[in-house]
């Protein structure tokens, strides 16, 4: 089906281009993303955006450009920089019948509002019993390269995880970028809602009218029977990536984009596991503590027996990011790293 | 060494000055004002402040039983600013309170029932027993929940008074906080952005002088509260908080402001708590703060102050007053009652309302 | 040796008072604490106090109390709560000399100072190239119980032994919190220094002189065969509580408490899980991308061909801290529900 | 309807007209300004804001090839600031600074070869390659690091001025941020603590109007920033941050201020960005600020103000500013070639400084 399909190249894409003379309808993550707002606030009065620059001609890297010239300054909103306050400000919003969209554009800023979103907008249906909910989606953005370093650099979606009374989401494709955020805005809920700056380039078909993709819901983005590979957000491509090499291996893989990883989809990774009976997990964030940790927990616990061999954790080294170009690339990894790791578990055995 | 050091030093001074003045004659009661207040209000004012002062009175007879098994914050000394605060806010209008919330909740009309039944943990609580003291809410009074967090509940106001803005309807938003959250950064960001919207928000600040027993000198550079306003372009002023008739001008003004699309106030409302931080005892004697400052206070008492005033003013009778404190009484009774009797949740219910299943 | 032994209750109690004839000196908790603060202090000038209440006549439930009347409120200092700003001058203070130790009396207030945690102290060193460094112990208190409810009870290691810079400790004898707390002062990093409450009245042989107990080190508390125990903070209590019941089904505990989680003595739980094969985790956060999870992960990592069944976690629920007695009582665990999950293990097998 | 409708309308107004006459007439350079500063002290001014000015267009220059791997937030328009306020201060004291940093850690007398090989992310690099353009670092000349994250430097800078006090040494540490960095609530609790405790800390805002393509307007209510001063009971100063006499005069006062024991004061320097938020472009063109507005900043040129003044006053002559120039440049060129021809670092240091070894 169209819409589990991940492409993974130039050439994909123009592949891509073919099939929307198959009445196919092609279009980037970072279109996507902003079609489903803009739908959204179309439909709904309460929906608005909210965010530093949301307005700004830039627009969030373009995922939020021009929406304020059709929508108003007042329902796509610049903010002071003061993201706590501001959280709070969406919280008492949103519970007061609004949906905002909070909006960041890097990931790293969001330890300025953790209060308002571990001590407030995560907790505040259950200190209420469930009296009062807070329909809120924040948008963050993951940074990657040109030394943007330490401070804007940081994928910290393990620390909401961790977090009962979120959810949190990341999307891989233009698809399900549409469909989640679509889900996101209905859920009533707060969602963290997380994208990968390298992912806005991506096509895929995404159809026009509104629909929904399930929060909480896994999906194969490649049957395989030797390995499981889970790989979240960008790390889905990288996944995909290593397909061929590992074949040419001999080695099938299967590929699980969790899409949604508080909740997460256990059953689907279980099942999956007790297929090939092999877990290598790929996340975009710090091993300890981190997704991978969770994924490798869940399964340690719940599908023990099937596995074979031990469980892998591909991830960015526990080190805050360095600036040096040389740095870098001893720090991030690529598809390169998940097909050396899964060889590696094949010898080991 | 210095070349401007004049104009230095009457910036200083000026700033300091401004303190003092203010600092030293908080905004009390105009002449005129008792007169201007129908004798029903005033009436209604005295009930709300005696029901709370019964309320939190009757929390400490019953906490020694161990069987209320959450922290209680109460505001006894300080119950005439929640009163005269509330009477001015319409049903659908929005408060946020604090870990010291039970007065704001009376006063704003929550059902006492379903406030002591959520003491005593009870599925009949106003929060189906997950929230306790300190997360009292009352959704279709106004009240969206409260937040122990110091300084966490401010924005969260001026969200609510964001969303009447968008609504397009014309209900306010009040962020009761203390003199403790002024410290915070939210403070700071809050007002900084009701100011810049004109929101309808009312930062009421109510100023006992103490966070825990940190007194306002260990956290502050001056104690004028309301003074902070100016600099977000909002009007500030400070009340004597024990002074039901100042407060009530006061918080009559900002609302009606606010109501009226004129944008945020911070009204400071100076007063005094009289038992511990948390829980039924009274802190003096653990020398958390001076025996003659407490004592000082307890003569400013607001329900005698009220009391006198309605007496004098012959809006009240002593008879009428007993009754009326019988009547409170009985309502007391009922609440404990119907928290001590009600069922407790079921375990599993641990398991809901993590999130909202629309 | 003394200095590893944990009394687990009041008899216990009595028998260290023996032990003090003996030529042991036995204190508390809280007092052991008090004492290394105290010692420091003396010993440095750059050690000074900081926090909201800290002069207050509870001192911090008592680890604090009086140290204002001995070293002047200038080194024993209350503070504006202000969380974000104060750790900002905390940790501008440690760089530019001074060895400042922030006490916070609930870790539910945590997240307020995530971005001078996360952003800056845990990273400074790192973005200067070890130029610079930040010498800061930051105490926070674990509660528990009496509808402290969802805002005043949270256990939030978890997020900072997933933040790179960090180091996080979690005492839990009298012993090891004044050896850790000495350490944790000399460091030279910011040091999470995690207390549960519940701690404070235990007793145990500490030392009058100043001493250390290393960072990264975790400890052999009951040796055992059949199944490694990992249990943290007070739940080391709850682990040994837990050895006499499996005993008696013929079950031979070995308990290991980490101590430190960040850094993690991986291999003292590796080999510990070599010997025993089987692994259960205590820990008193929450489940997903808990400790617990870093933990089953190493193991499912590093030593599964050891594993001779599925690991376990035995965790809170990943739900906010309900209010109702009843609630708390079905959140909160005891020894009994280690020594349930552990028999279960076995049945399972 | 509102009975003290006057009181709060003086409020209203007095706050509004407070802002309205500070916004209007920041302060410029006394009239004696100029000869009260000796002529080596000028020409160190100009050269320093020269020497940054030249620095930025440095990197404009070889920013194209790509090879300089880092974000840079370049200063050009507002190089008075850190000319006049780091003239002040000894080698000891403390500034921290933000991504906007290259200028004060020119002022402060950061080597250049250093910064240069910091942004070309090689091993000789201030920060050895790990921190990039937004975490210059120069411990030995007060400079203790640098952060990007918006408000974050603000009470760090107060934490130093705290040590500098517990230690009983006169240092003094100068806080640098934006206007942007005032809607932050680190900005408001740094300014309490450092008024409370009266410390030796200059809170230094560069006011350029914008951040990042957010006008001040889009999120402060006003735009005076030093009149916030007050609410803390701090002397605060508003001045013309392209005038570098002015500039001088009230960072000399602040910081005389502070060095003497009298506190903290807020200095807000009003100033224009030239090039866009971040990168070697101009962002006019996109439409992110008004064309006319960038164009009647460029005219205040602190560059060619300061030569104007020191050539009128003879403090320097054209053949001077000349040979200086040709000086200055050179650094540049060597700065560069230091930067480009530097090893990198080994791939293996990426596990290095995570945690300080002692
Ligand atoms: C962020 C945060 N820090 C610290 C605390 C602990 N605490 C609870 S109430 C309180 C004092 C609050 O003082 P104030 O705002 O003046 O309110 P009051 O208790 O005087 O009514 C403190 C410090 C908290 N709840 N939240
Ligand atoms: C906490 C935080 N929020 C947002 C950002 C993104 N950001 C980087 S610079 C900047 C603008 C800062 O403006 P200002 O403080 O006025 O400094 P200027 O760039 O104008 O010199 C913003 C919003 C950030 N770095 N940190
Ligand atoms: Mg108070
Ligand atoms: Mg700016």
């Amino acid at each position: 089906m169209p819409w589990t399909k991940v492409y993974v190249d130039k050439s994909e894409f123009e592949k891509a281009a073919q099939l929307q003379k198959e009445g196919l309808r092609g279009l980037t993550f970072r279109e996507a993303l902003k079609e489903a707002t803009a739908q959204m606030m179309e439909k709904d009065d309460r929906v608005f955006v909210m965010g530093e620059g949301v307005d700004d001609p830039g627009g969030i890297f373009g995922s939020t450009q021009g929406l304020h010239k059709k929508f108003g300054k007042e329902r796509v909103m610049d903010l002071p920089i003061a993201e706590n306050g501001m959280t709070g400000v969406a919280i008492g919003a949103a519970m007061a019948g609004m949906r905002p969209i909070f909006v960041h554009m890097r990931m790293d800023f969001l330890p300025m509002c953790m209060d308002q979103i571990v001590n407030h907008a995560a907790k505040w249906c259950y200190m209420t019993g469930g009296r009062t909910n807070v329909p809120l989606v924040i948008r963050s953005i993951i940074g990657k390269g040109w030394g943007s370093a330490a401070q804007h650099s940081q994928a910290l979606q393990a620390l909401f995880m961790h977090i009962p009374g979120l959810k949190v989401v990341m999307p891989s494709t233009p698809y399900d970028v549409k469909g989640l955020m679509v889900s996101s805005i209905q859920d009533g809920n707060p969602v963290m809602f997380i994208e990968h700056r390298w992912l806005y380039e991506q096509i895929g078909h995404v159809p026009e009218e509104i629909y929904t993709v399930p929060i909480g819901k896994g999906i194969v983005r490649k049957q395989g029977k030797d390995v499981t590979v889970v790989a979240v957000s960008n790390m889905v491509y990288e996944a995909m990536k290593a397909v061929q090499p590992l074949e040419a291996e001999g080695i099938d893989v299967e590929v699980i984009d969790p899409r949604t990883i508080k909740p997460l989809d256990e059953d689907l990774i279980i099942e999956s596991v007790k297929k090939t009976g092999r877990l290598v997990i790929v996340d975009i964030g710090w091993k300890t503590c981190g997704v991978s940790a969770e994924i490798a927990a869940v399964v340690a616990e719940k599908a023990f027996k099937y596995l074979k061999a031990p469980v892998k954790r591909v991830t960015l080294p526990d080190v805050p990011t360095p600036n040096s170009p040389v740095l870098e690339d001893a720090y991030y990894f690529d598809y390169k790293r998940i097909v050396s790791s899964v060889k590696e578990m094949f010898r080991e055995v | 060494m210095v070349k401007n050091k004049k104009l230095i030093k009457t910036a200083v001074k000026k700033s300091v000055r401004l303190v003092r003045t203010q600092a030293d004659s908080p905004r009390r009661a105009t002449k005129k004002g008792i007169n201007s207040i129908p004798a029903k209000t005033l009436k209604g004012l005295y009930e709300t402040i005696l029901r709370i002062r019964r309320f939190e009175e009757k929390i400490i007879e019953v906490y020694p039983a161990q069987d209320m098994k959450t922290p209680v914050h109460l505001c006894i000394g300080e119950e005439a600013i929640a009163a005269a605060v509330c009477i001015h806010l319409r049903k659908d209008d929005y408060i946020f309170s604090t870990h010291r919330s039970h007065g704001h909740s009376i006063a704003k009309g929550s059902d006492m029932k379903r406030m002591m039944a959520e003491f005593y943990g009870r599925k009949t609580g106003c929060s189906k027993g997950k929230g306790g003291s300190m997360h009292l809410c009352d959704p279709e009074n106004g009240i969206l929940g409260s937040t122990a967090i110091v300084g966490g509940g401010i924005p969260i106001a001026v969200g609510a008074g964001l969303a009447s803005l968008m609504k397009g309807t014309d209900t306010v938003s009040v962020a009761f906080f203390g003199d403790g959250a002024m410290d915070e950064g939210t403070f700071h960001e809050s007002m900084n952005f009701a100011s810049l919207k004109k929101l309808p928000v009312i930062f009421l600040c109510e100023n006992n002088f103490y966070a825990t027993n940190s007194p306002q000198s260990a956290r502050q550079p001056h104690d004028n509260i309301a003074m902070r306003a100016a600099g977000y372009g909002m009007p500030g002023v400070q009340v004597d908080g024990n002074d039901v008739v100042a407060v009530y001008e006061a918080a009559k003004e900002a609302v009606d402001r606010a109501r009226a699309g004129g944008g945020p106030s911070l009204v400071e409302c100076r007063t005094y708590r009289w038992k511990g931080h948390v829980g039924p005892d009274c802190d003096v004697e653990k020398g958390c703060r001076p025996r003659d400052e407490h004592e000082m206070w307890l003569k400013k008492c607001p329900v005698e102050r009220t009391r006198k005033l309605l007496l004098e003013n012959k809006i009240m009778s002593e008879k009428e007053m007993e009754k009326l404190l019988d009547n409170i009484n009985k309502e007391m009774d009922e609440a404990v009652e119907f928290g001590r009797s009600s069922p407790f949740p079921d375990a599993s219910e641990l398991f809901d309302d993590v999130y909202y299943k629309g």
